[in-house]
């Protein structure tokens, strides 16, 4: 009992750490990239390659006056980055980045909420998916609650398109995943990747291709990224922030920590994006094994931060390259392109899946 | 060990609540929270009741209840909104005629 | 224990948020309130062992419903509620109304205390995996006609809420 | 009994067709368009009934038929459209439409300068229909609808001058009276259905075949005792007569077809007709004939004081029907009809006569402003004679030998009433040529004698008045200069005339040589208690001769004293009445009947239904309960309406009440336990 407090522990501060520092590393990856896609150095002063840029940040962050405009309404005002950012951060709390790994002769699931039932094999929530679903969806009123509350009009705008805009697409996302489900058949996120362990079989032929979702639900998988892209805020969906528009749009009026917070937020959440993503489409933490036992347990991780990674740089490419969205072709995309497109491609994998059992 | 009356003396608390809050408050959205404060006690003694009985019935119930209050919700505020544009209030009080 | 705590935990934090809803002024107080109310009784779902209701609790009420109506808030800029004595009924017959039915479901709970069996974690086993197979199955097999009514009372409701919320010009 | 259809339904429709046709477009029509459809169509019944009554003696009466759908059908009850056409019918159908037809011809010269012409034609075949509809009715249900038919047209013609509040009463009053009648005709009604479960006439008398005369007094004396109720209201008898003599407030033509000839004999008819019942019920016989006899001395002495001329011949119509009801009473139902028949035939004419007479005057009705009419209108003074000395009963006069079988046959039963009808017979003579001398003789007191006011006479100068104004319209004629009346006026009572002269012919008993027809035509229609096999008194025809000597020498008798009074020395009246002045008050006011009814009856029950009943029963407790109705649901739509304040917490409120409420009532009586 004693043992598994303590690794729950060590679990939950060791993959806080690891997800805070990669958002840092993340906004100096973005900053990096987006500059030389624009022809630009981006930051080399701080450190070599300005590595320590995102540490000079924080450091700003933390010393820049906290403002609260004084017509805000307080209360909602302090809770909303709050808020934002703590649902972000518990949606990383199901997500299984490895099978487990034998420490000092107790083994743990490489997984906040996994738990190793003995055997080899641990288990975990089996709503996972849903949770995070949940949890995101609660995440809404972050953003909704920094535009109401601080009582600004660009703000307000801002978090109205925000709230509409992330209710709109949440169906689409949702939608897309069910595919997924369906072909795996459990909300446990474990479960959908174990059962994206093998290769595909053809009939009996088997192609060398892995056992991953991305093969039979690309459709799904392209629906979630574009929905993932607009839950997150990001370009070419990020009307809520348009610059050229509404300032800052929600967080406007932020500053400080405050609006690092909002900016973690986000960040995490693309990383929660690009986890789940991985998971359902990309087969988890799945690739060649070798080497010793302890390098042949952490190996998984690698591979699936590997995966993230991709999709992290492919989120840094789209926003250096795509345009924003008219909020109206924004809206139209939502409900009549992808909700529909996501609801025929259920009907055809549960007809397949139907005529095939 | 919880005896099962607890949870339903808990969904009976939060439908009086409910009730009180419809009869109370006076601004038409609060009063729509109420009639959902209400379904959710309903619910939560549908889920006690599933689990008394050993029946999935009451949860899907609930869904049932949950597609409901959902559509409900959408025509209310959808009306809450075209009141408000003719009326220029929220105050039930203050939208008790026929005519405007 | 841990499960009478737990209960009792959130059960309070349920009451807890429905009166702040009765008693807050300001109606975005009061949807917070709900939100609170709603998730903590989808932890108490999680209790009573329907997990998927729980989730789907938390997604569909607090995560669609109540952001609909933070939304209708924040659109139509509410603000604080006045206090005017519209309905003498409403309070000296609501009130004790309320108060009677309060009552009467009580007593009701008590006098048949004995006939409920006492609800503990995990003792709900409604399907060896999960509940949610058992629940689609009864979702989709026989209570299909339901769903399907429902479906299309959804349709009726989007309409509607189009129609009756365009502003005709 | 055979069943060759003579479509019988076609005699009343005819009539009908007329009224509707008149009443329904008569107001766009000329005068000569309206006459012409009333006659075309009353004649046109008449031709119809007479081939129809050829038809039905060669065929062999009685003849019923119905209409080939039901009217009635109740359980087993069931009241046809029938007809019925036997000797008794046949005779009324001929008399009705006969004696119809004439006065409509009449009317056309009469009514000329009367407004609504075409209502008053209309009215007069809508009486038509509903009279033929009660002779021929085969059932009493349908005779009841003509009976009560006539008395609607009766209750029409006599308000004909509804501006005129004496005529309108007197429409009242009769419609009034004759309710009572004919409530007792009703209940008669009631009893036969009781008894027999139908009212058809052959189903009711083969019922009664072979049932001997009551000796007590049972369901058959209480059923003719109730028919004769309804046959008193409708032939004025005792104690029921008072509607006639102010029925004539409506025209003259009226007066002679409903109120002389046809309608008032209904009850005559109605008796004879129902001539098995009362055969068998001698007790009631016996009160039909004391009411009878009572009712002929009774007008026939109100007779002699009045003055109005037309009011003289209403009393004397009421003492004939007198006759009749006597006849019928003695259970001599031929002489009853044969009397009827030719009554029919001179009281038509009669007043017709006095219709001229009135219309020569230009609507005086008085006989004291009368006088030396002989000259000036002699075509009228010749059939009034006529007219005069057949009612008096001189022979070879119709009214002879009707009236003396009366007496005849009232003899034999019981001499008193014998005695009784020769001392009317010879009032009737008295007032009848009391009337003749004042009207035709002496020189014309046209406005010279100033009329002390009577009651029953206050009316008299507003119908002079009405009158006149109705003569004076437009044309020479009127107070100015006494004129005859038109051809068209003056060929009825031509005809009349004959026909009140040779109308007796037919029935001439055989102790005065004749060999009564009319009896023996009528008689396989009737059953009287010689058929049933009572005692037959020996008559033999010495006897009967000696008593026409009698009655005959009782009519000299009246006629003497009329000329003694009122031609030899016409101041003798004056002084007879002053000597004798309580009486001849008390006979002038008609013995105080219609104040006495007043006192008695009218007044208590205005009275009763203005205390008791309007500001009681239907002020205080149905509109009360009306009002109070309508005040509680008020009241309580008040208190509901405060719950409807549009406000949606007050509802909200009543929702959660309304749901303790069911909470409530589950776990404690509902299904909760």
């Amino acid at each position: 009992m004693t043992a598994f407090l303590i690794a729950a522990v060590i679990k939950i501060v060791l993959v806080v750490f690891l997800l805070l520092t990669g958002v840092a590393y993340m906004t100096w990856l973005e900053r990096k990239v987006v500059g030389h896609i624009q022809n630009r150095w981006g930051p080399t002063r701080v450190g070599p390659f300005g590595l320590l840029q995102p540490l000079a940040d924080g450091v700003k962050f933390i010393l820049k006056e906290d403002m609260v405009p004084d017509l805000a309404h307080k209360g909602l005002f302090v809770l909303a980055p709050a808020l934002a950012l703590t649902m972000s951060l518990i949606s990383i709390a199901v997500i299984p980045f490895g099978e487990m790994i034998n420490v000092g002769g107790t083994n743990t699931a490489l997984q906040i909420t996994g738990v190793s039932l003995g055997g080899g094999h641990p288990t975990d929530i089996n709503i996972g998916l849903l949770i995070i679903l949940g949890v995101t969806s609660i995440g809404v009123y972050g953003v909704a609650l920094a535009g109401w509350s601080s009582n600004s009009k660009y703000a307000l705008l801002g978090s109205l398109r925000a709230s509409a805009q992330m209710i709109s697409y949440e169906l689409a996302l949702g939608l897309s995943l069910v595919g997924v489900l369906i072909l795996a058949g459990s909300f446990s996120l474990r479960g959908i990747v174990d059962s994206q362990s093998d290769t595909w079989l053809i009939g009996s032929f088997n192609t060398h291709l892995p056992h991953w979702y991305i093969f039979p639900q690309f459709v799904a998988f392209f629906i979630y990224l574009m929905a993932a892209y607009a839950e997150t805020n990001r370009i070419p969906f990020d009307l809520p922030e348009a610059e050229t528009e509404l300032v800052a749009g929600y967080h406007t009026e932020y500053s400080s920590m405050k609006f690092a917070m909002f900016f973690m937020a986000e960040y995490v959440n693309m990383i929660t994006v690009g986890c789940i993503a991985t998971l359902l489409f990309f087969g988890g933490w799945h690739g060649p094994l070798f080497g010793p036992p302890l390098m042949q347990a952490l190996l998984p991780v690698v591979w699936f931060s590997a995966k993230i990674f991709v999709f992290m740089f492919v989120y840094i490419w789209i926003r250096g390259t795509l345009p924003r969205f008219r909020y109206d072709q924004l809206m139209a995309f939502g409900w009549k392109f992808l909700l529909p497109l996501a609801i025929a491609n259920i009907i055809v994998t549960s007809l397949i899946v139907a005529l095939g059992a | 060990m919880v005896p099962l009356s607890w949870y339903l003396v808990l969904s009976a608390i939060l439908f009086c609540l409910g009730v009180s809050a419809f009869l109370l408050k006076r601004n038409i959205i609060t009063i729509f929270m109420a009639i959902e404060l209400m379904l959710n006690g309903v619910n939560l003694s549908f889920v006690a009741f599933a689990n008394h009985w050993h029946q999935l019935s009451g949860q899907v119930f609930v869904f049932f209840v949950m597609v409901v209050a959902a559509a409900e919700a959408a025509v209310g505020l959808a009306i809450i909104i075209a009141v408000f544009r003719t009326r220029e209030t929220l105050n039930v009080d203050r939208v008790n005629l026929l005519k405007l | 224990m841990l499960h009478q705590v737990l209960f009792i935990f959130f059960g309070l934090i349920c009451v807890a948020g429905a009166v702040n809803l009765l008693v807050q002024r300001h109606p975005i107080n009061s949807a917070l309130s709900l939100v609170v109310v709603m998730g903590a009784l989808s932890l108490i779902y999680l209790l009573l062992g329907a997990e998927f209701v729980a989730a789907v609790q938390v997604i569909v009420y607090a995560g669609a419903v109540m952001v609909l109506f933070v939304f209708v808030i924040m659109l139509l800029n509410a603000g604080a509620e006045e206090r005017t004595r519209g309905s003498r009924i409403a309070l000296w017959m609501g009130g004790p109304a309320v108060a009677v039915l309060a009552g009467l479901i009580v007593y009701m709970m008590f006098k048949n205390q004995q006939q409920f069996n006492s609800v503990s974690i995990g003792n709900f086993v409604s399907s060896p995996a999960d509940n949610t197979h058992a629940v689609a199955n009864l979702l989709f097999k026989d209570f299909l006609l339901p769903f399907e009514i429902t479906s299309v009372l959804i349709l009726i409701a989007i309409m509607g809420a189009v129609v009756l919320a365009r502003r005709e010009s | 009994m055979n069943d060759t259809n003579l479509n019988l339904w076609i005699i009343p429709v005819l009539p009908l067709v007329g009224a509707a046709i008149n009443g329904l477009f008569g107001r766009r029509f000329k005068n000569g368009m309206v006459s012409a459809v009333a006659l075309l169509f009353t004649a046109a019944s008449f031709a119809y009934a007479v081939w129809a009554a050829i038809q039905g003696t060669h065929l062999g009466l009685p003849h019923n038929e119905a209409l080939p759908f039901p009217w009635i059908v109740a359980g087993n009850f069931n009241a046809p459209f029938g007809f019925y056409l036997d000797q008794l019918s046949t005779v009324m159908v001929l008399v009705v439409t006969g004696v119809g037809f004439l006065i409509h011809v009449y009317s056309v010269g009469y009514m000329a300068h009367e407004g609504g012409f075409y209502r008053f034609f209309s009215y007069l075949n809508l009486f038509m229909f509903f009279m033929l509809t009660l002779v021929l009715a085969n059932n009493y249900l349908l005779m009841f609808v003509g009976w009560e038919g006539v008395g609607l047209a009766s209750y029409l013609l006599i308000g004909f001058f509804f501006l005129k509040d004496s005529a309108a009463d007197a429409g009242k009053k009769a419609f009034i009276v004759n309710r009572i009648g004919d409530f007792g005709f009703l209940l008669g009604m009631f009893l036969l259905i009781g008894k027999f479960n139908s009212l058809n006439f052959d189903a009711v008398f083969n019922g009664l075949k072979g049932v001997s005369p009551e000796v007590g007094w049972g369901v058959l004396t209480a059923t003719a005792l109730l028919l004769m109720v309804g046959a008193t209201g409708k032939s004025a008898q005792v104690p029921l007569y008072v509607w006639l003599p102010d029925a004539m407030e409506g025209p003259t033509p009226v007066s002679a077809l409903i109120h002389a000839a046809t309608m008032v004999t209904a009850g005559i008819y109605m008796i004879a007709r129902s001539s098995p019942i009362f055969s068998r019920a001698p007790h009631a016989l016996e009160i039909v004939a004391f009411i009878g006899c009572l009712t002929a001395i009774f007008a026939a002495t109100m007779g002699m004081a009045q003055t109005d001329i037309k009011r003289v011949l209403a009393y004397s119509t009421v003492s004939q029907l007198g006759y009749m009801f006597m006849a019928c009473g003695v259970a001599a139902y031929s002489a009853g009809i044969f009397h009827l028949m030719t009554h029919a035939f001179f009281k038509a004419l009669l007043f017709l006569g006095a219709g001229s007479v009135i219309h020569a005057l230009g609507g005086e009705q008085d006989m004291r402003r009368m006088g030396g009419l002989r000259t000036r209108i002699p075509v009228t003074f010749w059939v009034m004679t006529v007219a005069t000395f057949t009612i008096a009963g001189f022979p070879p006069l119709s009214g002879f030998f009707s009236k003396d079988e009366i007496l005849w046959r009232a003899y034999l039963n019981n001499p008193v009433l014998w005695l009784v009808g020769v001392i009317t017979a010879l009032l009737t003579s008295f007032y009848m040529f009391r009337l003749w001398f004042m009207t035709f003789f002496g020189d014309l007191r046209l406005g010279e004698v100033d009329i002390g006011e009577d009651a029953h006479k206050a009316h008299a100068p507003v119908q002079s008045q009405h009158s006149a104004a109705a003569h004076g319209h437009g044309d020479d004629h009127g107070h100015g200069g006494v004129h005859e009346s038109p051809w068209i006026m003056l060929a009825p009572l031509v005809i009349l005339a004959i026909l009140s002269i040779v109308g007796g012919w037919v029935g001439i008993p055989e102790a005065l040589g004749g060999s009564s027809h009319f009896e023996h035509f009528l008689a396989p229609a009737l059953v009287t208690p010689e058929t049933l096999g009572a005692v037959q008194q020996a008559a033999e025809g010495s006897t009967e001769l000696v008593f026409a000597g009698i009655s005959v020498a009782a009519a000299l008798t009246g006629f003497l004293f009329a000329w003694l009074l009122y031609y030899k020395r016409p101041e003798l009246p004056d002084r007879i009445t002053a000597r004798i002045h309580g009486i001849y008050t008390m006979v002038a006011h008609k013995y105080y009947v219609d104040e006495g009814y007043s006192l008695l009856l009218i007044k208590p029950l205005l009275a009763l239904s203005k205390y008791v009943f309007w500001r009681g029963v239907d002020q205080q407790i149905i509109d009360g309960t009306v009002n109070g109705a309508a005040s509680a649901s008020r009241g309580i739509g008040n208190g509901l309406r405060q719950m409807q304040s549009g406000n949606i917490r007050s509802y909200a409120a009543w929702v959660a009440a309304g749901g303790v409420a069911v909470i409530a009532y589950m776990i404690w009586w509902g299904v909760g336990r």
